[in-house]
């Protein structure tokens, strides 16, 4: 049995107050706590290694290359990718999806076709689709959702995909309903179509045990931060195949074989996608973050979380004048929630006073508040260092806003 | 338990956002604007009354949280029958008493709004109807962002 | 008086031995050491602070948001820009480059105009505009060096600056030959012409005092990793003007004023430009770096550089079968240089086995390397940290090496 | 000074690197190939002349590090009379020793490499002539490159 109580000692940060209150750290889902071990790494790494990579023969640069190679490796492992070469390090979710929209997109989109969403989709997944399809006369669509559960209607799936769609990009986990979408099953059928097909891993990566093989996408991208590790750091996994097809991202150092004055000659994946001098104590500490990840077991974690989860949203229901979004069955880490005639960001400021760290706002899924008809909710998400402790002291301060709204 | 809560939250405050006055639409106002905050995404829309350069009458309708619709309510009451000078006199006063906390001269009412700097966050909220105003005042046609307001 | 040698205790890196000899860390121009409180700056951030920023209400998300915006402050001032909202974060200099070239470069460049280089560029600034003339249809043409000096030939400018000229992208200290280019004046000659300017400010911005308005470039870019700061993170400056009319970069979140399904609009500079979650420990470490140096003042890091070099050149000329590259006059902080009959690499092996960390190859200018007909040089790069003692270590080792090989 | 270099310059590769042996070009040659090594922009040519199956000569040109230089020198000796299966068998073996040390069977006087995987950086150096030999004998058109060597 894991001791989740104990595993917060390994968090410094957690162990502050807040307006006189003990910090209770809801907030997860923008982006998580890093553990003394991730500290350490970046720490140790410059205090011993620092130097840049690739090019350098002496000592520290071998240091500095092998661990960020190690890392590379690592991340592989940590998404039973089929190799390192398939691990490209971006800055986070975002750039990933953008790189694969620059290149993949650019070179594979022409007007009519098709890139088929989901309304649940972060902007992260959705801006970088609509500037390609302004940029190539593409054509977006969504698989819509039912309603404040924020499940996808699959009833649509048949119709929606069309020989015209290209690409299917999808979120794992929505960070703003805390829906698990079975990409298993959307990526088979994507598959069968010769639909190309990307996973936004934001939420996901770190919450449960993650096999791109058995997914069967072709790109996940997921983002350092959010999993326990530094911010500035995430990963692109993409399939070898389409790696090998796909033209440079960003040009510059590191990623040429040759350079001449007016010709040159482009790197294999992955360090074809990155140029210039990349974050490398980044990696590092990612590497670390995905080492502590693992001793836990993201099973275990994954089970911690939707405890919480569960927890928390019923007792949220026992209240009164809420409104609750959010899958019944299935749901990840978070709580979206809105207090009847209180806005979310009042909501968000008390709680602060109480020393609950929420979240309001659209969660950058501003199209989905939409068609909920909200302007935002305010939310609560869950981490392994998270205690029901904690979600009983965020109920309290939730009834304490209500008194003070009401009174 | 929400100890110091109430140097933002002042009564004078919850109690206009619980009951925002002149909080309707102006179908004959001489002008509008509307404010975007970008942070939240609430829209508020400001509608103004003037005779000559004289505001006789304002008035809003939007979305917004506690702090922005108690902040667009005392403004429309506390605008009526000032020129357009004074009036942009007062947005300069109240933007500066909001994002420092210090209040030059004599702001009435407005100064329940002086805690707001203590709450980054919460600035452009306070903020955002002022943004309309001058918006409405000065003839603009797009909407009015708090994007680049400092915080 | 600075004291120089005092300075090492800040850098915990440097007091460690490699294969039995004191590390004598001469690799400054590919990437610089940090001091402690650099370090500490990271570690507060992740121990105390973080949060993810501008959307959040709570505590640790203000102090996250205003930590990240002051070192945006900070940059500023450190370049004299007219206002934070000129600054733009980026991984670093090959980052910033490409950015000017995707976004105003795509929307300004078409078949016929001419990008002005010169002969000493990095890749990272080559690539990148090749790769843009190449979507483009635009040419690209060289102000030549005039041979192992680095020094560039002006005389060609008048026939270069043709009226097809649209943008001029200019190194301001070449990384492989210490060259200072005259940007002022190149600057000053472009803008009569109406030409926008970029200057690539990777090797000068932490060893000189820096001033982009003196300067009078449209764009400057540089590396946090060469100045002292982490690794990952960089800064790209525009002239706001131009900024204004740029189209985005990235898609995703945090750079949108509002998203729908089919519709969205794009912030103003310079978030338009920072897609997704940033770097946020990345500034917060810059900060503190950009701190550091001018606490100690950059005219006197720049005179320190210039001595410590101009200190080995002469050492170096005294030895015989070497060829010396860079100018005689002005020379900026680094020597590169090549012995007869041994390549850089075996001459970087075997220093690495005396303890002292040089770098060998093309440095990321291999056309430069062929047209002065070499294939790579070994090179020495220093930094204020480095101490004239280090420099004799040094030119022992490269004695040692000419015997190790002519015996 | 330079203590324990001497796993990397070993003496016969000083030797070799200082006087290369088929050290020209072989303008009859059945076959060759062209090494590239990214890191340091060296490039080798390997030119080989069979009968049948066996390899007859061999010869290399090229710029290159004092490890390209001995490897290149020591492989085209060392493949003279051996078949196109032996060679690529050797190859194996070579590459299995620089990258990890650890010698499979008799190498000959290619063992003074065992030390290179010390280096990391410079094992791309001493497989470079290697990859170009397989180039040839596999006749593949385009320079074959270090880029993807594990190191
Ligand atoms: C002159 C010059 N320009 C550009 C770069 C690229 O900088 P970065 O690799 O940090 O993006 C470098 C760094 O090597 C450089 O020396
Ligand atoms: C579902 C989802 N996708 C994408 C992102 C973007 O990640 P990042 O901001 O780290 O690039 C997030 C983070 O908020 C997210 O929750
Ligand atoms: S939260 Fe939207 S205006 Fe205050
Ligand atoms: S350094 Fe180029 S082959 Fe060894």
């Amino acid at each position: 049995m894991t001791d989740w109580t104990s595993l917060r000692k390994d968090f410094p940060i957690l162990h502050q107050q807040v307006h006189g209150k003990p910090l209770v750290y809801f907030d997860n889902a923008a982006t998580s706590q890093k553990p003394r071990s991730v500290i350490d790494a970046l720490v140790h790494y410059y205090e011993r290694d620092n130097a840049n990579v690739h090019r350098g023969i002496h000592e520290l640069s071998n240091r500095a290359t092998n661990a960020f190679e190690a890392a590379r490796t690592r991340s592989a492992k940590f998404i039973n990718a089929k190799s390192a070469d398939e691990i490209i390090f971006t800055r986070g979710t975002t750039e990933g999806i953008n790189l694969v929209a620059a290149t993949w997109g650019a070179k594979n989109l022409k007007a009519g076709d098709v890139i088929l969403l989901t309304e649940l989709e972060h902007h992260s997944n959705l801006v970088p689709w609509q500037m390609l399809a302004q940029k190539t006369g593409a054509k977006i669509t969504y698989i819509p959702v039912t309603g404040d559960d924020g499940v996808l209607d699959l009833s649509k799936l048949d119709s929606l995909l069309t020989p015209q769609v290209k690409m299917f990009s999808m979120v794992h986990i929505s960070n703003s309903m805390g829906v698990v979408n079975p990409v298993e099953e959307l990526c088979a059928r994507a598959r069968k179509l010769g639909i190309v097909t990307l996973v936004d891993g934001a939420q996901s990566a770190g919450h449960l045990p993650v096999d791109v093989q058995a997914i069967g996408c072709d790109f996940f991208a997921f983002s350092g931060h959010k999993i326990c590790g530094p911010t500035g750091i995430g990963v692109l996994w993409g399939r070898q195949e389409i790696l090998e097809t796909m033209p440079p991202y960003q040009g510059g150092g590191e990623m040429i074989l040759s350079v001449g004055y007016h010709k040159t000659e482009f790197k294999h994946a992955p360090h074809r996608f990155e140029a210039g001098t990349p974050d490398i104590s980044g990696p590092i500490g990612l590497h670390a973050a995905m080492d502590y990840l693992d001793a836990i077991g993201r099973a275990n974690i994954w089970q911690h979380d939707q405890e919480l989860a569960n927890y928390a949203a019923e007792k949220l229901s026992a209240l009164k004048n809420i409104r609750i979004f959010g899958p019944k069955k299935n749901r990840a880490g978070l709580v979206s929630f809105l207090l009847k005639d209180v806005h979310a960001h009042d909501v968000v400021t008390l709680a602060n006073q109480g020393g609950v760290a929420l979240r309001g706002g659209h969660h950058c899924t501003q199209p989905l508040m939409h068609k909920l008809g909200v302007e935002s909710t305010a939310r609560a998400s869950f981490y392994f260092y998270n205690t029901k402790a904690e979600v009983d002291v965020f109920i309290e301060v939730i009834k304490e806003i209500q008194k003070f709204f009401a009174a | 338990m929400f100890d110091d809560i109430n140097d933002l939250y002042q009564q004078v405050i919850l109690d206009h956002c619980k009951h925002p006055r002149n909080f309707h639409e102006m179908p004959q106002c001489s002008c509008s604007a509307q404010g975007f905050n970008p942070l939240c995404g609430d829209n508020l829309k400001l509608f103004l009354t003037l005779d000559g350069d004289v505001i006789k009458d304002a008035s809003f309708t939007g979305s917004g949280c506690c702090i922005s619709k108690a902040s667009a309510s005392l403004l429309t009451d506390n605008v009526k029958g000032k020129t357009k000078a004074e009036a942009e006199k007062t947005f300069e006063q109240v933007r500066d008493m909001i994002t420092t906390g210090t209040v030059n001269g004599d702001v009435g009412k407005l100064a329940v709004f002086a805690g707001v700097y203590k709450y980054p966050a919460r600035v452009k909220c306070a903020i955002l109807a002022w943004h309309a105003l001058i918006g409405a005042l000065r003839g603009e046609a797009a909407p009015v962002s708090t994007e680049n307001e400092q915080t």
